[in-house]
């Protein structure tokens, strides 16, 4: 029953969202705010961190801390392009999972057999995992063809497809700049257009992560271990194992985003690539408050709003606007509830906003950089955050020893 | 006999740790088909004189930054933004300093002190949004790294002094040079005066954390937030405070280095450390004395490889292999350790409490 | 599958082997930027004039690389270490030696030094030094010339991995010469990261900002983003036929995957290769270059590359620009 | 099913078990006989429920061999426990408290009928079937400690275990909670399901029990059956000596009023009041007494108190002085010691030595400190008289918390919080898990320090504890005082019927 009425609100949410985007679309003339490929410039941004944040997920609803998937996410472009480049794309998916995995059985073996602190052993995987990448890149890579020492470009990429009518449609309708039928159109113009299947295979992921995770037998088996090991234990679940295998499917989850950064996001492999996805996943999924549909919004936050600032300075623009109301409403609805210093704080940040967008024809493109990180934060700070991690995430647990 | 045991038993895990790592390294340098004993003759060779100031140098900078982010985590708070404050504190530092507003020391002084605050707001920024806002650390210092890393950039590009290709901060004058003191040749470079901020700032952790009420409450916060808050301890101003404190430190990471040799913020800016500093605490259990091995450990390293690729065919990328395969070993060989000696503890325990029961006479036999 | 083109195990493209260089030549010591040898682009480049020492002087060589957010220590350090095993010259490749350098020299008076991309950071000259500079500007000029020769909407795109002075070079002279065709033309700039470094190592990035001006009407895009600059090409694939890359300091169509080479316009060349051996035969001929050594148009240091055949039609228009800028009558700026 | 099962259920022999450097069971023999109530008894410590997991399998036994249903058995897990029909609800709640009602049952017993509907309908009709009244969708945090155990039993059940083992499952109950218990207990009996009990109220094993077995340092030390013995036969054969119990002295109350409260509200979160204009003064030399059901907003008192949530309204004046402002910290320095419900959550710094120990809660008094700095020699000389007056059976004070067992933790602290002359303790539960010996000791330092003028607000369930202390008692129900009670004159029956609010419609 709470889980409709929070979808309802969901919903709603999402709805006003829309259709305050497709108003301030229409104000601003900015219509590169949710065109077609800004929104499948998105999707690629997102799918990366969405699979990082989706790895953190598995391990820590078991109880383990994976600041290691910075790590594990490097080791996977690093599969992805090998195996790619000797057996072709679909393959690569399976090296980007396979090498991940391996950083996460790695991570497994430190804190679940050796009770090690979680974060150094996390931290140890990403230095781990960055030098053993270039280590291989230049051990492998070096004379490949369009491979050099730190890279190996000009892989095959993963089948593309685009529904015919459909996505002509859509096109066609979204190039009409109309209220709200555009934006929609977008959207469907998106996901018909050129889609990778690997995007599929993403989105497969997450939903699949999502229904074993909660429900289904394994997954209950599973988050037990992250909520109370001890009782999970008492009643005959092997902690362990789970948490094994959590760890190295979270490890094989970051692996696969890194495979897709090397296949999708562009087409190879170059150190250091990551660039910090891995930590931006793992706060998605702080975001996300530890929950699969949270998650998917935040890793989404950050793709879009890093891939708009990449492409198109100006649309960032039109995003103060969109803050602005945002932030009104917000401040509008609190004063409602009686909150009033958060109100009057928001209201005034809010009018602050619109009146930057007023004032100024773009915003500086040296700032747009930040666009990203600061909307993360600003969400953040606004949503007043009642984090509520798995109880028994990142304590030590040894076998026996809590009963 | 005890005591000789237990300290057997506290440099029994390093010890295994180094052979663990070794034998880790030498297998992937074999496997890629190098000698691993031609890396480990480069590795375990006598740093040259010059390597040695460079060593002693490197390790201040090192620890410093262990040093701000373990004051995080004995408090339990992951400040990952280390990188972010000290970037954003030395620009700022530097600056102030590159103005030449006063004169002679007077101008070390207040740039450090600026170094200080614009590393403490930054972090603190983290800890009001936490504390107020419920803000994650981890996500907000991530996200600050980052605006703090673009917010220089453009700073230096719109009021930096442009050479050639470069653009740094104004050169501090001549007066504001705290270069060192040289043990060597004058072609091996001093010692930076300013590293002997490393050692200060080391006795002042220790002390502080130790030593003092508010290091008890930090602490006691750190072990157990529960026990704390019952004790009294304000922990949302702890939480505050230890950010403004890590930030604090943060602020000074560069600061050696940039009195004693680069003496203007642009390419000689050494980026990472605050990356460097979180697996240099975490190897040195966030303890000051600790931090001191892993510091030099890392430094150590790092310099050595320098001679790698100049006289062996083996990729320096293999010493990043070693240094993270010591930290996971370093931790994985201290808990078995810790195993062993918890088991020693509890005994020694059990037996002299059994040591005090025997003689009490209200027990007899019943049945 | 593809298969291994060659088999030696630690030459990269630039095929520089010092092991095994036994001449009586100079004894050279090339200090690389971040990536070395085999980095496909500026790295290869200064051993590909290395490799060319070796054939044509009978040099010998050392090679020292540096790391990523390494100390200035360690670049001086490798320098030192050069300097006292006798290396005559020491070559170092990239703009972040120049303070090291500044700092070494002096102390090996003998020995000379010089700096790809480099320059004195005080103002005290250092008579062993040569600073070998590029003008970019100039190259990015006839690239940008060609682009908006070639562009059929008048919209085009650059692409830069940091913005820095040095790519901000690079942009200048690109709109520039664009401009000079086509005072109208729209030219989209974007810089992949402000300051950190990383910018030149996320092709995902460079994929999605030119992927941006693609969508947004541009059909050729340049890009100075390094490593990023797959990404570019790759986007470029996506857009379909008639979309352009211009590739940046080496003939980039030769490295370029068979699907990104129809893409692949043409390329800015700098010509690291062509300063690096001259300098190494000026220690070998007893005169060693120093201070500030332009490898501009004029001196063949910067060009385009024609490779693929796109611009053969233009070539004849651009030269005419070269000549232009070579006899003084364009200036070409440096800063945008 | 019949209840007079000819066979035994479980049979223990020569049981031995070792701890590293203790020794936990040693020649333990026990006869469960089937569709019987078998306690087991023994003071803290004396190895029952390490007997009791031996059996659960959860550990291994060094020696012995266990008979279950006349087969000898070795259980590698409790998975193969489960699997002989054993059940166990451990002394300590195993529940997840983010997870619902459903998710900790079905959890570990997926086989039976999945995690879905068919599931839900099994639990809900165990939770009919035994009166229980549980919604399989309720998050386990949202529950009170009795619905709590019912979990814990509904677990056991739903697992089809014959054997049941319930270790302590009193320990936080009310009289009228243990009434309910016992009835679903006595059902299950005649069900023919074996239960295996662990109490230290003796009352209650006597209610219940069919057999009794004592236990005393690892092993069995005796056998009796309820009807031919009584509670102070027992407690020696447990103790070996007598049992104490508290014993209500001569009133030391004086005017002089200590800590008052005017209609104090404390709200959570989403502002649902936890404590309801909560009004009440304590005396110097004055013990008050809060009963109550866990739950009902005593624990949100004492922590409005001592200054760890804040005040919706009302005040709270210490002496004359207003202290509804204040921190926790200002408030301890102004004299009020507390004795956490959970010691070791809040009372402890586990792997911190027993002097740094001494300084928590004092941080700011001497002999912990001097000014800014930890005086170290003081903090250490002053737990040397901790140890010594209040009997910790400690190595020496650097040992850490950990290592001492629960009762030796709760000595220390109670040491602790008495020292430095306070003016007001609060003790919440002092005496919840520690041996009788231990017990009459905490007591005989609370009424000398009421003797001293101290004044004591405490908190307790074990009534007999309540009664024996207070100089007055107030029943706390739903956040809210519903009536006072004079302890001369109470039964535990009584506050029973007022606590669970089944006197409102006389009252
Ligand atoms: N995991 C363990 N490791 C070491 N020693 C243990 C462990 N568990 C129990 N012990 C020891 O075994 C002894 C018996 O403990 P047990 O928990 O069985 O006592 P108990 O009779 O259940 O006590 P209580 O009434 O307090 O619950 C304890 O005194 C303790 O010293
Ligand atoms: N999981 C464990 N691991 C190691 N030792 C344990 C463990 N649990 C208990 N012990 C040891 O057992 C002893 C007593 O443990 P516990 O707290 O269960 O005792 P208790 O029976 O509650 O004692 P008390 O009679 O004081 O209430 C302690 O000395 C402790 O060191
Ligand atoms: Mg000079
Ligand atoms: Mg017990």
């Amino acid at each position: 029953m709470r889980a409709r009425q929070l979808n309802h609100l969901w919903l709603l949410i999402s709805l006003g969202a829309i259709l305050m985007v497709s108003a301030v679309r229409i104000l601003t003339g900015a219509h590169g705010i949710d065109s077609i490929g800004t929104i499948r410039a998105a999707i690629i941004a997102t799918c990366p961190i969405l699979m990082a944040a989706i790895g953190g997920l598995w391990s820590e609803r078991a109880g383990v801390v994976n600041i290691g998937l910075e790590g594990q996410m490097i080791l996977g472009t690093w599969g992805a392009a090998y195996f790619t480049y000797y057996y072709g794309p679909w393959v690569g998916v399976f090296g980007a999972a396979l090498l991940g995995a391996v950083g996460g059985l790695l991570h497994a073996l430190a804190t679940v057999t050796f009770g090690v602190d979680h974060i150094v052993s996390g931290v140890a995987i990403n230095i781990i995992g960055l030098g053993a990448s270039r280590f291989l890149a230049e051990a492998y890579f070096t004379d490949l063809e369009g491979g050099g020492i730190k890279q190996l470009t000009g892989l095959e990429t993963p089948t593309r497809v685009t529904i015919p009518g459909i996505s002509d449609g859509a096109e066609y309708l979204a190039d009409k700049h109309w209220f709200l039928v555009s934006d929609l159109a977008s959207l469907v113009g998106a996901m018909t257009t050129d889609l990778s299947l690997f995007t599929v295979l993403v989105a497969a992921l997450v939903i699949a992560s999502a229904w074993i995770l909660w429900r289904s037998t394994f997954g209950l088996r599973l988050r037990s271990c992250g909520e109370n090991p001890a009782a999970a234990e008492s009643l005959g679940v092997n902690v362990y194992r789970y948490k094994y295998a959590a760890v190295v499917v979270s490890g094989a989850m970051a692996g696969i985003g890194g495979g897709f950064l090397a296949l999708v996001s562009s087409s190879g492999f170059t150190t250091g690539q990551t660039n910090g996805r891995g930590f931006i996943g793992l706060a998605a999924m702080i975001f996300g408050n530890w929950r699969p549909g949270g998650t998917t919004a935040g890793a989404l936050l950050f793709g879009y709003t890093d891939s708009l600032q990449l492409r198109d300075s100006t649309s960032v623009h039109a995003l103060l606007l969109i803050v602005g109301i945002g932030l009104v409403a917000l401040a509008l609805w609190r004063l409602r509830q009686g909150k009033t210093t958060t109100a009057i704080v928001m209201g005034a940040l809010g009018v602050a906003f619109l009146v930057w967008f007023l004032t100024t024809d773009s915003v500086p493109k040296e700032f747009a950089g930040m666009t990203p990180y600061i909307a993360t934060l600003l969400v953040l700070a606004l949503a007043a955050q009642r984090l509520r991690m798995p109880a028994a995430d990142g304590l030590r647990y040894r076998r026996g020893q809590s009963i | 006999m005890n005591a000789l045991r237990r300290l057997g038993a506290s440099l029994l895990a390093p010890v295994i740790a180094v052979v663990v790592a070794m034998i880790i390294t030498s297998l992937v340098i074999s496997l890629s088909g190098s000698s691993a004993g031609d890396f480990w003759s480069v590795i375990f060779s006598r740093p040259v004189d010059r390597a040695i100031v460079n060593i002693v140098n490197q390790t201040s900078l090192i620890y410093i930054s262990a040093l701000a982010a373990a004051i995080g985590f004995r408090m339990n708070l992951f400040n990952i933004g280390v990188e972010g404050q000290y970037t954003l504190a030395s620009y700022a530092a530097a600056t102030l300093a590159g103005a030449a507003l006063f004169p002679g020391l007077l101008n070390v002084v207040l740039p450090l002190l600026l170094a200080v605050l614009v590393g403490a707001i930054w972090a603190g920024i983290a800890g009001l949004l936490k504390v107020t806002r419920g803000v994650s650390e981890v996500i907000s210092t991530i996200m600050l790294n980052a605006i703090a890393i673009t917010l220089v950039g453009y700073l230096l590009n719109k009021y930096g002094v442009h050479v050639g290709n470069g653009v740094r901060s104004t050169v501090i004058p001549e007066s504001s040079r705290l270069d060192g003191w040289t043990f060597f040749e004058a072609s091996d470079g001093p010692v930076w005066t300013l590293a002997t901020l490393a050692l200060l700032l080391g006795v002042g952790f220790w002390v502080l954390l130790n030593k003092t009420r508010f290091g008890f409450d930090l602490r006691a916060t750190g072990m157990s937030q529960s026990a704390a808050v019952a004790s009294g301890v304000n922990v949302n101003k702890m939480v505050v405070v230890s950010m403004l404190l890590s930030g604090a430190i943060a602020g000074l990471i560069w600061m050696p280095s940039f009195f004693g040799a680069a003496h203007s913020y642009g390419t000689a800016f050494q980026a990472g450390l605050g990356f460097t500093g979180i697996a240099v605490a975490l190897l040195g259990r966030n303890q000051p004395v600790g931090i001191i091995f892993g510091a030099v450990l890392f430094a150590f390293l790092n310099e050595q490889s320098n001679r790698l690729t100049l006289e062996t065919d083996i990729s320096v990328n293999v010493v990043q292999i070693t240094q993270g395969t010591i930290v996971l070993a370093v931790v994985v060989a201290y808990e078995v350790v810790r195993r062993y000696r918890t088991k020693l503890e509890q005994r020694t325990v059990a037996e002299e409490l059994a040591g005090q029961r025997q003689p009490a006479p209200s027990e007899r036999a019943t049945t | 599958a593809k298969e291994e083109t060659t088999d030696s195990s630690d030459s990269g493209g630039a095929g520089l082997d010092c092991d095994s260089a036994s001449g009586d030549g100079p004894k050279v010591g090339l200090a690389y930027d971040v990536g070395g040898q085999g980095d496909n682009s500026f790295n290869d480049a200064a051993a590909a004039g290395m490799a060319k020492a070796v054939d044509e002087l009978g040099a010998t060589c050392t090679e020292g690389e540096a790391q990523d957010d390494e100390p200035e220590s360690a670049r001086e350090d490798r320098l030192r270490q050069m300097a006292d095993g006798g290396y005559n010259p020491i070559v170092a490749v990239g703009f972040a030696y120049s303070e090291s350098v500044n700092a070494v020299a002096p102390d090996y008076p003998e020995t000379s030094f010089a700096v790809v991309d480099g320059f004195d950071p005080d103002e005290e000259p250092n008579d062993n030094v040569a600073y070998l500079g590029f003008a970019e500007n100039e190259g990015s000029y006839l690239v940008g010339v060609a682009a908006a020769l070639k562009t059929e909407t008048d919209h085009i795109g650059f692409v830069g991995g940091v913005n820095n002075d040095l790519i901000q070079k690079f942009e200048a002279g690109y709109v520039a010469g664009a401009e000079a065709v086509n005072p109208d033309i729209t030219v989209d700039v974007k810089y992949i990261e402000e300051s950190d470094l990383s910018g030149f190592g996320d092709p995902a990035g460079g994929k999605a900002a030119a992927t941006g001006m693609y969508d947004n009407g541009a059909d050729v895009v340049y890009h100075a983003a390094g490593a990023s600059g797959s990404g570019v090409f790759d986007a470029a694939v996506d857009a379909g036929e008639g979309t352009w890359a211009i590739g940046v300091d080496s003939d980039q169509y030769l490295t370029a995957s068979a699907e990104q080479k129809p893409h692949i316009l043409t390329s800015m060349l700098k010509r690291v290769d062509t300063a690096t051996f001259d300098m190494v035969s000026s220690v070998a001929d007893g005169e060693p270059l120093t201070s500030y050594q332009t490898y501009d148009l004029a001196h063949d240091g910067v060009g385009y590359s024609t490779s693929g055949g796109f611009i053969d039609d233009i070539t004849d228009e651009i030269d005419e620009y070269a000549e232009k800028i070579k006899s003084g009558e364009i200036k070409v700026p440096t800063a945008p | 099913m019949s209840a007079t099962a000819t066979s035994d259920a479980v049979l223990l022999q020569g049981i031995a078990k070792r701890f590293p450097g203790v020794i936990a069971n040693h020649d333990v023999d026990i006869t469960i006989r089937s569709g019987t109530v078998h306690a087991l008894i023994g003071e803290n410590g004396a190895g029952k429920s390490t007997l009791m997991k031996i059996l659960y399998g959860v550990q291994k036994p060094d020696e012995g061999t266990i008979t279950v249903d006349g087969q000898t058995v070795t259980f590698g897990s409790p998975t193969d426990a489960i699997a002989r029909g054993i059940g166990m609800v451990f002394q300590h709640f195993m529940l997840a408290d983010n997870l619902t009602v459903l998710e900790n049952v079905v959890l570990g017993a997926e086989k039976l009928h999945g995690i879905g509907e068919k599931a839900r309908s099994a639990v809900e009709q165990i939770s009919t079937t035994y009166g229980f009244g549980l919604d399989p969708d309720a998050l386990v945090e949202d529950l009170g400690v009795g619905d709590r155990q019912r979990v814990e039993i509904l677990k056991v059940l739903y697992r089809g275990a014959r054997i049941i083992i319930l270790d302590e499952p009193t320990a936080v109950l009310v009289p009228q909670e243990v009434e309910s218990l016992f009835d679903n207990l006595r059902v299950l009996k005649a069900e023919g399901h074996t239960i295996l009990f662990i109490s230290h109220k003796l009352d209650e094993v006597l209610d219940i029990a069919d057999d009794i077995t004592v236990m005393r340092r690892g092993t069995t030390v005796g056998e009796a059956k309820p009807d031919s013995i009584t509670k102070h036969e027992l407690a020696e054969l447990m103790v070996g000596s007598e049992l104490p119990s508290p014993e209500t002295e001569e009133s030391t109350v004086t005017d002089e009023v200590q800590l008052s409260l005017e209609n104090v509200t404390v709200a959570d979160a989403r502002g649902r009041r936890l404590c309801a204009e909560v009004t009440f003064t304590i005396h110097r030399g004055e013990v008050l007494g809060i009963a109550g059901v866990e739950g009902n907003g005593q624990a949100e008192l004492v922590e409005t108190i001592i200054g760890m949530r804040k005040v919706a309204t009302g005040r709270i004046r210490l002496g004359s002085e207003d202290m509804t402002a204040w921190g926790t910290r200002a408030r301890r320095e102004a004299g009020i010691g507390y004795i956490p419900e959970d010691r070791q959550r809040h009372g402890l710094l586990l792997d911190s030595p027993l002097w740094e120990n001494r300084i928590l809660g004092h941080q700011t008094q001497p002999p912990s400190v001097k000014g800014p700095w930890i005086d170290r020699a003081g903090a250490g000389s002053d737990t040397e008289r901790i140890v010594k007056e209040y009997d910790v059976r400690t190595p020496s004070i650097e040992t850490v918390a950990r290592a001492l067992s629960g009762g030796n933790q709760q000595k220390l602290i109670v040491g602790r919080e008495m020292s430095g002359q306070p003016v007001l303790l609060i003790a919440s539960h002092p005496t919840r898990g520690v041996d009788v010996g231990a017990q009459a000791a905490i007591w005989g330092y609370i009424k000398d320090a009421r003797r001293d003028g101290l004044a004591v607000l405490l908190i307790s369930a074990d009534l007999d504890e309540l009664i024996g202390l207070s100089d007055r008692i107030e029943v706390i129900l739903r956040g809210r005082l519903v009536g006072e009670f004079d302890p001369q004159s109470v039964t535990p029956q009584d506050l029973g019927a007022a606590m669970t609010g089944a006197n409102e419609a006389t009252a």
